[in-house]
């Protein structure tokens, strides 16, 4: 982790010397514990604050978009990565104004996990390559890395980034992951029933705070289909059909272009597994168009945006 | 307990349709209960929330002085869901009214003094409502001089026509109707409302202004008015936020510890100066 | 209770089927009277907020043809 | 005032004897969730090693969407609204948290003012009788006791219940607070033991609360010099302007009003709406008074540590109960942002 | 999408589509027909549809 961490402020440090680059954007240590904060460094002194951990779990390629004019140099693991080439095939960014800090990355750690493995409240956290230490009043444990990964970054096939101008350690090896879409299938294989009752308990404590929308480096419209008003097409109210119709929606904007980087999960308050939704989609997409996953390269065609004589029209009478 | 939310049911009596475009339209809501008439105590300046039913709520200034009778009246620009539901509106349907809400002008001050009333487009409403209160016989004497200068686009663009012209027969009060270009027809004055206010408005020393028109209007006729030697105290506005509540209540229209829909939207320029510009 | 009826959305592209639909009225040929026919430019202008939206209305299908 | 002990085994009898007439609601889980809720069985209540709820309970009093009004589309009264304000059970509130009491008083100033009432909030708040649960252990985000609160605070509340590890210490302090425990009968007169071990324990929570925030500046400022300082563009950087921190907020109150029609009638619905939200100020016109995340994130706390102040005789909006610190996706800390506004 | 709303809970055979040149209305005819079997026989609706919103 160090070692990430000082390659980053050395990077750093030499693009805004050499003024390449207007702003670094990187992760900052937060001010509790389990939580960093994205960091934008414009100088020297902020550059000292960039770090590398198991909690720079918000996807900078988020931030990009809004910053179009700046030359920025952004950090990114292989799911942001992703998503950078992703906004950059659908021209929300422009290729020559970014500089991309890759990061082979080990994958992020689940808050979650990590506060049910203790009874208090964690005060200190501390790991390294293979095992974290949390610390609180009246307990200090160690529990080992890989059981308390997020759920996407366990599933993770693509751990180093895609897109980069410069590696700040050797790659990391792929993850042999089997089953990743076990519990989808688990679920599609119900009754519609049984799918109704577990979507509208899944959804059920939904405040539509819209933090996996903002989060969410896809989301990049003007205006949410939620918040149009002339015409309205989903209710404003917490009734259980409009935050379905929100959350389906969303998941299929998302459609193909989604790269399982977690973020929506990370940001929800009320902690709903929203990826539910977007997995089975991009689990329809690979089955579909010959394993197709978003954001592997600039040539890429995003199968939703293009025609092709051959696409799956099974369904069309 | 009352509940502040709650319209009180009004039929729309009479729909005029104000200006060439056809995007304005005055209407004329008569109370269906009597006691709901009777609580309806407003002020020129203040304004009510209309309810479209399914549609949803819009605030409005008043255009009609209590004055003039019973009935509300209240100009409107077709712009978003609401206003178009309530133009698609025929007479004799019901809606809902709920008010009045905010401040209004304030005659106390106003008393003694020459009055310059200075409005362009379709800000004229709660300025109409005004100068009908003022001209009102029992009212006439407590003002001095009242000079207007109502600016729009072009002729067919002015609002209440006919109005105008009752009022600028009239010897107590100075009309200056201004339309931005020379038009076919057109016999009044031609140029922008800061351009005539500096030709015709009467001296500061005894006056206070009223001015309501769309911001650029306002931007470029406030320097006239310190020219003309106006203080932030004799200027007064009258401003629009969105609102929801209507009360004070619901937090959206705020500007600073403002709320333009209770604390206002009636505001000094004096007001303004120490409030930050999120309007 | 009278039997159930259902109202099917159907969003016709004016150029394909809205037209097949026309051609289909003319000819005299049956088809079920429960559509309720909404006519869009194109296919291509399908949004999946329309369907969501019939639903939520209360149609009990949907049918999209190009 | 009274204060008088309630052993922690005779909490089933307790709820028994106040329940008459009464709902009971308390801290229970609702899945993952903890949440001050309808009580079913007393053993479901969590109340030990209990720190806060997650949301705010301010939706007991003011739901996410609420029904206010209804109307038919046909018929005699069509389109005439009629108040759909429904008249609550007389609740006991058990176990809420000084500072969330705190905000409720906060709010019971926001939905009144001098001209008009929220019948909907206050007809709710009017049957609801609150006994709070003071803090033993309060969290590392905890700042209550720089904004006027406290983890043994008693504003809004009727009785105050002091954890003593085997029973409580339950102290009367209003009228309403009086009357439902007038008459129970498994209670206890306090002794000085009790009161003494209480009083340790507020001043250890309180010595356990590690940020202390300044806001005198804050208050000498004027609010253009807030307005226009320097240090909201940096705060405004990482702001995903989500709404999460008005909807776990307390204090937050902003509400949008929509009506909503099905088949031949229709409902007024008010909803939890944000200022963080780009459509919250945006003019029929297109203009938009607070176009930028900037503006935005500027309004939430100058609005809680400016506006409210000056319009409240000081009251703050901030309750500091820390929800916003440890829900906010990208970490922005309001102690931070209030110590920015402050220097 | 289709497979979406059937994945949370929406009985398949609610949503079709189809490909209909203007010069087949016998096709149209017979596909209509198609639709309206498949939704006749899963009658009403209750999955999504809106009757009254549910709040507090």
């Amino acid at each position: 982790m160090q070692n990430r961490t000082d390659k980053i402020k050395e990077i750093a440090k030499r693009l805004l010397d050499e003024e390449k680059v207007d702003l670094v954007l990187g992760h900052r240590k937060g001010t509790i514990p389990l939580k960093n904060t994205p960091g934008f460094a414009y100088n020297k002194d902020e550059v000292e604050e960039l770090l590398w951990d198991g909690n720079c779990r918000s996807n900078l390629a988020t931030f990009l978009p809004r910053l179009k004019d700046k030359r920025i140099a952004v950090v990114a693991q292989g799911c942001v990565s992703r998503n950078i080439v992703g906004l950059i095939i659908e021209k929300q960014i422009p290729r020559e104004n970014l500089y991309i800090i890759g990061v082979p990355c080990i994958g992020m750690l689940d808050p979650n996990i990590l506060r049910e493995k203790v009874s208090g409240e964690i005060l200190e956290t501390k790991e390294d390559e293979t095992k974290i230490i949390l610390k609180g009043s009246g307990f200090e444990i160690s529990v080992e890395r890989e059981d308390v990964l997020r759920n996407n970054c366990k599933l993770c096939l693509h751990r180093n980034p895609t897109l980069f101008d410069e590696l700040v350690v050797d790659e990391v090896r792929e993850q042999n992951v089997s089953g990743r879409y076990d519990d989808i299938t688990a679920l599609e294989n119900k009754t519609s029933e049984e799918r109704t009752t577990y979507f509208d308990e899944l959804l059920s404590s939904c405040i539509r705070c819209y933090a996996c929308r903002d989060a969410c480096p896809l989301c990049y419209c003007p205006v949410c289909f939620v918040d149009e008003s002339n015409p309205q097409w989903c209710g404003k109210s917490t009734d259980p059909r409009d935050v379905l119709n929100y959350h389906i929606l969303r998941a299929f904007h998302c459609a193909g272009r989604c790269t399982e980087c977690g973020a929506c999960e990370d940001a929800c308050p009320m902690d709903i597994k929203v990826r539910m939704l977007t997995r089975k989609i991009e689990k329809d997409i690979q089955e579909n168009y010959d394993g197709y996953e978003a954001g592997m390269s600039l040539d890429a065609e995003p199968p939703l945006a293009t025609f092709k004589p051959n696409d799956p029209q099974s369904f069309i009478k | 307990m009352k509940n502040p939310y709650l319209p009180y049911p009004v039929k729309i009596e009479k729909i005029v349709i104000e200006t060439e475009d056809k995007n304005l339209k005055s209407f004329e809501l008569l109370f269906m209960n009597d006691e709901d008439k009777k609580a309806f105590n407003y002020t020129p300046g203040q304004f009510a929330e209309l309810s479209i039913p399914g549609h949803g709520e819009i605030p409005i200034g008043i255009a009609s002085s209590p004055t003039e009778g019973d009935n509300l009246l209240f100009t409107i620009n077709k712009t978003g869901v609401v206003t178009t539901a309530l133009h698609n509106m025929s007479e004799g349907d019901i809606i809902g009214v709920r008010g009045p809400l905010g401040n209004h002008y304030p005659f106390s001050e106003m008393e003694g003094k020459d009055i310059v009333i200075i409005g362009g487009g379709f800000a004229f409403t709660t300025l109409r409502s005004t100068i009908a209160y003022m001209l009102n016989e029992k009212n006439r004497k407590r003002f001095g001089n009242i000079t207007v200068i109502y600016g729009a686009r072009t002729p067919g663009m002015l609002l209440y026509k006919d109005q105008l012209e009752e009022w600028s027969k009239r010897d107590d009060i100075d009309m200056n109707v201004t339309v931005d270009r020379e038009a076919s027809g057109w016999t009044g004055k031609v140029g922008f409302v800061p351009a005539v206010t500096e030709e015709v408005a009467p001296k500061a020393d005894n006056g206070i202004a009223l001015i309501c028109g769309p911001p650029i209007m306002i931007k470029f006729t406030l320097p006239v008015m310190k020219k003309l030697g106006f203080s932030a105290e004799q200027t007064i506005t009258s401003l629009e936020n969105r609102m929801k509540c209507g009360i004070g209540i619901c937090g959206r229209c705020n500007i600073g510890p403002e709320y333009v829909c209770k604390d206002g939207p009636v505001f000094k320029m004096a007001q303004l100066e120490d409030m930050p510009g999120e309007y | 209770m009278s039997e159930f009826e259902p109202k099917i959305a159907a969003f016709l592209c004016n150029w394909c089927s809205y037209g097949a639909a026309d051609l289909a009225g003319v000819s005299r040929m049956a088809y079920p009277s429960n559509l309720r026919t909404i006519r869009i430019p194109c296919t291509g202008q399908m949004n999946p907020k329309f369907i969501l939206k019939a639903f939520n209305r209360g149609v009990d299908g949907v049918w999209v043809s190009g | 005032m009274a204060e008088m002990i309630l052993e922690k085994q005779d909490m089933a009898a307790f709820t028994a004897e106040i329940n008459k007439g009464y709902e009971l609601f308390g801290p229970v889980k609702n899945g993952k969730q903890l949440e001050i809720a309808r009580v079913n069985e007393v053993s479901d209540m969590v109340l030990e090693g209990y720190r806060n709820t997650d949301m705010s309970p301010k939706n007991l009093f003011f739901p996410q969407s609420e029904e206010m009004m209804a109307f038919k589309k046909y018929g005699d009264d069509a389109n005439i609204y009629k108040d759909s304000l429904k008249e609550i059970a007389p609740r006991v509130i058990f176990g809420i948290r000084p500072c969330d009491a705190k905000a409720f008083s906060v709010l019971d100033q926001i939905f009144k003012n001098d001209q008009f009432i929220d019948n909907y909030w206050f007809s709710k708040r009017e049957k609801s009788v609150m006994i709070g649960l003071g803090c033993n252990m309060p969290c590392s985000t905890c700042f209550c006791t720089s904004v006027n609160s406290h983890p043994f605070g008693e504003t809004g509340l009727d009785v105050l219940a002091t954890d003593l590890d085997n029973r409580y210490l339950l102290k009367t302090l209003t009228k309403k607070g009086e009357d439902i425990l007038s008459g129970v009968s498994c209670l206890k007169v306090a002794n000085d033991d009790d009161l003494s071990s209480a009083k340790s324990l507020s001043e250890k929570a309180v010595s356990e609360i590690s940020g202390n925030l300044e806001l005198k500046n804050i208050d000498k400022k004027s609010v253009l010099d807030l307005f226009n300082a320097d240090f909201w563009e940096r705060v405004q950087e990482p702001c995903l302007n989500c709404g999460t921190c008005t909807y776990v907020c307390p204090t937050c109150h902003c509400f949008d009003i929509q009506d909503e029609v099905f088949k031949d009638e229709g409902i007024r619905v008010r909803n939890w709406d944000s200022c963080m939200s780009w459509l919250f100020t945006i003019h029929g016109s297109g203009h938009n008074p607070r176009p930028g995340k900037k503006e935005r994130v500027r309004q939430r706390f100058m609005h809680k540590f400016k506006y409210i102040p000056i319009k409240r005789d000081g009251e703050i909006g901030c309750v500091g109960c820390g929800r916003c610190i440890r829900m906010c996706p990208v970490n922005i800390d309001v102690r931070e942002v209030v110590k920015l506004m402050n220097s | 999408m289709k497979n979406l709303l059937e994945y949370v809970g929406l009985e398949p055979g609610r949503i079709h589509f189809s490909w209909i040149s203007s010069a087949e209305g016998e096709k149209f005819a017979r596909v209509a027909k198609e639709v309206y079997e498949s939704v006749n026989s899963l009658g009403p609706v209750k999955r999504l549809v809106k009757e009254r919103v549910e709040v507090a």
